[in-house]
């Protein structure tokens, strides 16, 4: 019954959320100045020619006129036409979108794998040098966002010792086989594992430059929720009982230690894919924020709304995921 | 005990020695710039393109750190380039901090339907991707410093507001403010007396690292190509046209990299050195 | 021999000069009861960490030894001391609502010494768990041991952590302070149990506790600290007719006895303190 | 004898936030149900109970940090159960509360002498550094602590600071919560004799709420023992502990402990 009611708010400050982002979008977006008709039509067209198109655009209505046009075809699965593409905005958005996601989640393994890795050790030699080691690299790694760990992952992997790409999702005069938009994971489903070495070579430094942030902050929290807990008496219970320090780090410490920084994980999680935006234009990865500062440049105003709602639906989706995994965490919850 | 304290004090001296110092040293490159720079910012000449820093073979003397593909003088750009960062960095910065801080405060201490209406909106913007957001606020604005500042309020806010927010619900459940209650304290009294002391070490260190934050989102904005107007040097389009370059000049990326590095590292532990440094609490 | 004798333990924060333990000497019979008390700061826990050998990373033991059942325990390679220490000792520790780990089952927080330490069977460790949880008068035990720890009351969850300190027949358990975090009503039930459980297992309790009512229950034998240093060390009888040290006599008389009211709660004289801080730095003089 | 302090038939529930539907108000719990207590002029009045008997709220409504959801309370002949605030104001230098955690009730970012002459400021005390001084001496604190923080200080100490700010307005009357459990037993000690002294010597009425009816027998005429949200006892304190009415009582009674062998363990 708890749950159920804490299910309901969710869905309900969610949908809250939703639509305070598309009219904010909405708005914001139809206040650029410059006519973004007048840029798609060759020199020479004619003020009716531009009028004509406006009104297929639906632009010349009022504001509130055309978000309500807007939304019914939104809820229909509709989400208008790119002005520049001249393609449904949906289809546009949906091909990119595998693209971010696969560099989004690839980020979060290697964050969660480094993180992880940092808090453990940390943990294991506290308050000696090396713990000490560890927070003054977290601190940097916390300090500098990604668009200067991805430059600066550039010069040192692209540029002074060449092993990565440092542009593309793929080698361009490679012949791709693939149907869907998941390189990634279909060059590993058909076995093609030079493709899939292309691929991630590609994708391995605007990953990196993206989760070093995020492998701080959970290096951080998590070592601090570890040390929280080892000084709780059932760690100490546990080490009476002849157990020795690894045994009661993982066992012990860890499941517990996980809970609180997840939810802050979950928040650090949206950041990381709102930072893929220029992590994207930086390696000029083809993915959703690649396109959308294509977009914002060219006024293309569907393409622009599609995108940042999109954005705004798979951030509310991760929140939610995070809660739900809380939830399935916690015995608090899970029992009674 | 006391070493270990001893110790952690003497690194959070020198740590804010060193930023505070690095900090001046931008602070002092942006004021003294017209002055300083060996050439003129802006000054073009093809037929000095792309030179090396001064160590590397093929220089001319008086460009210490090369030349960019318009022949352009790197370390003078990167001088000039401070004075932008910097207003942006204090300017944005403490606007950020002002608006972010008092809602944060607002809605943390006096709960109720202000504390509803602050969280949806910041539960709204958090679902914006703050890049595109700001690049989007840019077009609409159109370039320039004013916008680039209004930008950065507009998106940054509710990082301090959701950490205000946060510390000073903690603060208002401690029996400090029953007792000030008790003694006849009024809510904005008790809020400005006796929670904002509590909160005002984590607002410093966010502060602070706000005007990292700042300095970068300006060099994001001009790496796109959407700042200031292309001539002024900034650190950001010194960055975007290294950037395109890397391969044939190197040190056209690295010098204003390696500035904006260590400027945004500077800020962000300036916070924490002063808080260390100042905060009663941890004396 | 006592089975276990500690023996000139001496205690301090790493690198520093702040002394914690002043060459506590203490001993404790087997199946007898001793209790450790003084106020905060007076050792009594470190005593009883450093036995079990669970002192935190920043505190160094620098003399003395610890002798359980004939085995000097300090020179110990780690993992033979944990060894020895799950094998023959046990925990009662302060708070029932942080001593149980509240993600996962309390059965297998009982039984698992008795399985990965002691290599029983699983099937003979849970039919040890019921029996155990029966002996602390545990209803249900089926339901129990299959709970988590956030599903029971304090007091049911501090009879589970007796239940498991008793599971292995350990031959000594440090209690501390056991019933401090718990609420009025229960505390006397517990401490009745714990009292019971030891004197049927025949099981030597090193009893820490700041509580002189609670010391008057259970003990036989006292030690009381200050400083760091034991300023007496007596029988429960001796110590509650008329304990010979001043500080002692101060400490009992600053304890509340609803009895005698006008003869409880007495401020302990600042005489008192300062001959027994001379008593502490006199120690520092001869011990440098 | 005239009664400083008049409670007559006290409600209290509280908004159980954990069972809050998703539109509408969150159903309330019952703390207080219908307490009738008077305390007069210069009485030491112990309020005991175990935990979840209300107590600390009732601690709570008696400064009006908590409103009454029904009942009244009158303070100097005055019913103060619905004022405002600001209304409040004015009277609130005349009744004080000292908390139990003073690490809490301390604020962490002032000095002593800030947390002392705060309130004095507050309603125009004259020469609030004076005061705070004769309030620091009171309480046996010398003039150095002035400047420390709370986290410099011992828990004794702090406590004896929550003691001076509540001193410090002069009050007619201090509501004491739990204020000696954190504490060890010669602190505990100490403070009891030191509020003892003070409640003497500058005329208090006092409230005293606790746990340990074993320090409330050395300090308190009176006692009123609160079991569930209403008073099953009160009455004088030899009275309550030669022949007590109340099962609670009773229960209350046979918990504790005494710092003597044998005696009362078999009970």
């Amino acid at each position: 019954m708890q749950l159920l009611r804490a299910i309901l708010q969710r869905l309900l400050t969610t949908a809250i959320t939703l639509i305070g982002v598309a009219v904010i979008v909405f708005v914001v977006v139809r206040v650029v100045p410059g006519n973004p008709i007048a840029m798609m039509l060759p020199p020479g067209a004619t003020d009716e020619d531009i009028a004509r198109l406006t009104a297929q655009y639906g632009l010349d209505k009022t504001i509130p006129e055309q978000f309500l046009i807007w939304a019914r075809g939104v809820l229909h699965g509709d989400f208008g036409t790119s002005i520049t593409a001249r393609q449904p905005v949906l289809d546009l958005v949906l091909g990119r979108l595998p693209a971010t996601l696969e560099l989004s989640l690839m980020a979060l393994v290697i964050a969660v794998i480094l993180g992880g890795i940092a808090a453990l050790t940390g943990t294991r030699k506290r308050d000696t040098l090396t713990e000490a080691g560890i927070d003054i690299t977290n601190g940097m790694a916390l300090s500098i966002p990604d668009f200067l760990w991805g430059l600066l992952l550039i010069l040192a992997f692209g540029v002074l010792v060449p092993i990565f790409h440092i542009s593309g999702r793929v080698t361009p005069s490679l012949e791709l086989p693939f149907t869907t938009d998941f390189y990634l994971v279909e060059s590993l489903v058909r076995l093609r594992f030079d493709l899939w070495l292309d691929i991630v070579s590609h994708m391995f430094l605007p990953a990196l430059a993206l989760a070093i942030p995020l492998a701080a902050i959970i290096g951080q929290l998590l070592k601090q929720s570890l040390k929280e807990t080892m000084h709780l008496d059932y760690v100490t219970l546990a080490r009476t009982k002849g157990y020795g320090e690894n045994h009661v780090i993982l066992r012990e410490a860890l499941p517990n230690a996980i809970l609180p920084t997840l939810t802050l994980v979950g928040v650090q999680f949206t950041f990381l894919i709102g930072g893929t935006v220029i992590i994207e234009r930086l390696f000029s990865y083809e993915g959703l924020g690649n396109m959308a500062i294509d977009a914002v440049i060219n006024r293309d105003l569907p393409l622009i709304q599609g995108i940042v709602i999109l954005f705004a639906v798979i951030f509310t989706a991760v929140n939610l995921v995070v809660d739900l995994l809380y939830a399935v965490l916690n015995p608090r919850l899970r029992h009674g | 005990m006391a070493d270990a304290r001893a110790l952690v004090h003497r690194r959070a001296g020198l740590r804010l020695w060193l930023s505070a110092g690095w900090i001046a040293l931008v602070a002092a490159a942006a004021l003294l710039a017209p002055w300083i720079a060996p050439h003129d910012p802006l000054a073009q000449d093809l037929f000095l393109g792309r030179l090396p820093p001064f160590w590397m073979e093929g220089t001319e003397p008086g460009y210490w750190l090369g030349t960019d593909s318009l022949g352009r003088d790197v370390l003078s750009r990167i001088l000039h380039g401070a004075r932008i960062a910097l207003i942006v960095a204090v300017i944005a910065g403490t606007l950020t901090c002002l608006i972010g801080a008092t809602l944060g405060l607002l809605a943390g201490f006096l709960r109720g339907w202000v504390d509803l209406v602050i969280s949806r909106l910041i539960d709204i913007w958090m679902a914006f991707p703050p890049v595109l957001f700001s690049i989007l606020l840019i077009a609409v604005l159109g370039p320039g410093l004013t916008s680039i500042i209004i930008a950065i309020v507009v998106i940054d806010w509710t990082r301090f507001a959701r950490v205000v927010r946060a510390e000073a619900m903690a603060q208002g459940a401690m029996d400090y403010v029953a007792s000030a209650r008790v003694a006849g304290r009024t809510r904005i009294g008790t809020m400005l007396r006796e929670i904002l002391p509590n909160v005002l070490p984590t607002i410093v260190v966010l502060l602070t690292l706000e005007m990292g934050i700042a300095v970068i989102v300006e060099a994001i904005l001009s790496f796109v190509n959407l700042s200031i107007s292309t001539d002024d040097p900034t650190w950001g389009g010194m960055i975007a046209e290294g950037r395109t370059s890397v391969h044939q000049a190197w040190w056209v990326l690295v010098f204003p990299l390696v500035t904006l590095f260590l400027t945004v590292l500077a800020f962000s532990q300036l916070g924490e050195g002063l808080k260390d440094r100042y905060d009663p609490v941890l004396q | 021999m006592s089975f276990l004798q500690v023996t000139n333990l001496s205690a301090r924060i790493k690198g520093s000069d702040h002394r914690l333990l002043r060459g506590v000497s203490l001993t404790v019979e087997a199946g007898e009861v001793r209790g450790l008390v003084g106020e905060s700061g007076a050792g009594k826990s470190m005593i009883g960490k450093a036995i079990l050998g669970i002192l935190p990373r920043a505190i160094e033991i620098t003399g003395g030894s610890i002798l359980l059942n004939g085995t000097e325990l300090l020179t110990l390679s780690p993992a033979e001391r944990r060894r020895l220490i799950g094998a023959s000792t046990a925990l009662i520790p302060q708070d029932p609502l942080t001593a149980l780990n509240p993600s996962r089952r309390i059965g297998p927080q009982i039984t698992d010494r008795l399985v990965d330490i002691l290599g029983w069977s699983r099937s003979a460790a849970d039919a040890r768990a019921t029996e155990l949880l029966d002996e602390v008068q545990i209803t249900d035990p089926t339901r129990v041991l299959r709970a988590y720890p956030h599903e029971l009351s304090g007091g049911m969850r501090q009879r589970i952590l007796i239940a498991s300190a008793f599971a292995a027949e350990p031959k000594l358990i440090i209690a501390d302070e056991p019933t401090t975090a718990l609420d009025v009503t229960v505390q006397k039930q517990i401490l009745k149990l714990i009292a019971t459980m030891q004197a049927r297992h025949g099981t030597a309790l090193l009893f820490v506790t700041h509580d002189l009512g609670v010391v008057a229950k259970v003990c036989q034998k006292i030690s009381v600290l200050y400083g760091g240093l034991v300023v007496e060390d007596t029988t429960a009888e001796a110590y509650f007719t008329g304990p010979a040290h001043a500080y002692s006599r101060a400490l009992l008389a600053a304890t509340p006895k609803y009895t005698n009211p006008e003869a409880s709660l007495l401020p302990i004289p600042d005489a008192v303190i300062a001959a027994v801080q001379a008593d502490v730095d006199a120690y520092d003089r001869r011990v440098p | 004898m005239t009664d400083l302090l008049r409670i007559t038939g006290l409600h209290l529930s509280l908004p159980d936030l954990n069972r809050k539907p998703l539109i509408g108000a969150a159903p309330r719990i019952h703390i207080l149900k219908g307490v009738d207590f008077a305390i007069a002029k210069g009485e030491i009045v112990g309020i005991v109970g175990g935990s979840g008997s209300g107590k600390s709220t009732l601690a709570r409504t008696l400064v009006r940090l908590l409103e009454p959801s029904a009942g009244t309370i009158h303070f100097d002949g005055q019913d103060i159960s619905h004022l405002s605030e600001a209304a409040l104001r004015p009277l609130r230098r005349r009744f004080q509360m000292i908390f139990q955690d003073p690490m809490s009730s301390l604020n962490p970012r002032h000095t002593v002498a800030q947390i002392i002459e705060g309130p004095l400021a507050l309603h125009d005390v004259a020469n609030p550094s004076d005061r705070m001084r004769e309030a620091l001496d009171a309480v046996g604190l010398g003039q150095r602590f002035a400047t420390r923080h709370p986290h410099q200080m011992s828990g004794g100490q702090r406590q004896r600071v929550g003691i001076a700010r509540a001193i410090a307005l002069r009050p007619d009357f201090i509501v004491a919560d739990e204020i000696v459990s954190g504490l060890d037993v010669s602190s505990q000690a100490q403070v009891l004799s030191l509020l003892e002294r003070l409640v003497a010597d500058l005329g208090l009425t006092l409230a005293f709420i606790s746990h340990d009816l074993s320090v409330i027998r050395r300090l308190c005429n009176r006692i009123i023992v609160l079991d569930k949200g209403v008073i099953v006892e009160n009455a004088p304190s030899a009275e309550v502990f030669d022949t007590p009415k109340a099962a609670a009582t009773r229960e209350l009674l046979a918990s504790i402990l005494l710092p003597e062998v044998g005696a009362d363990w078999q009970t």
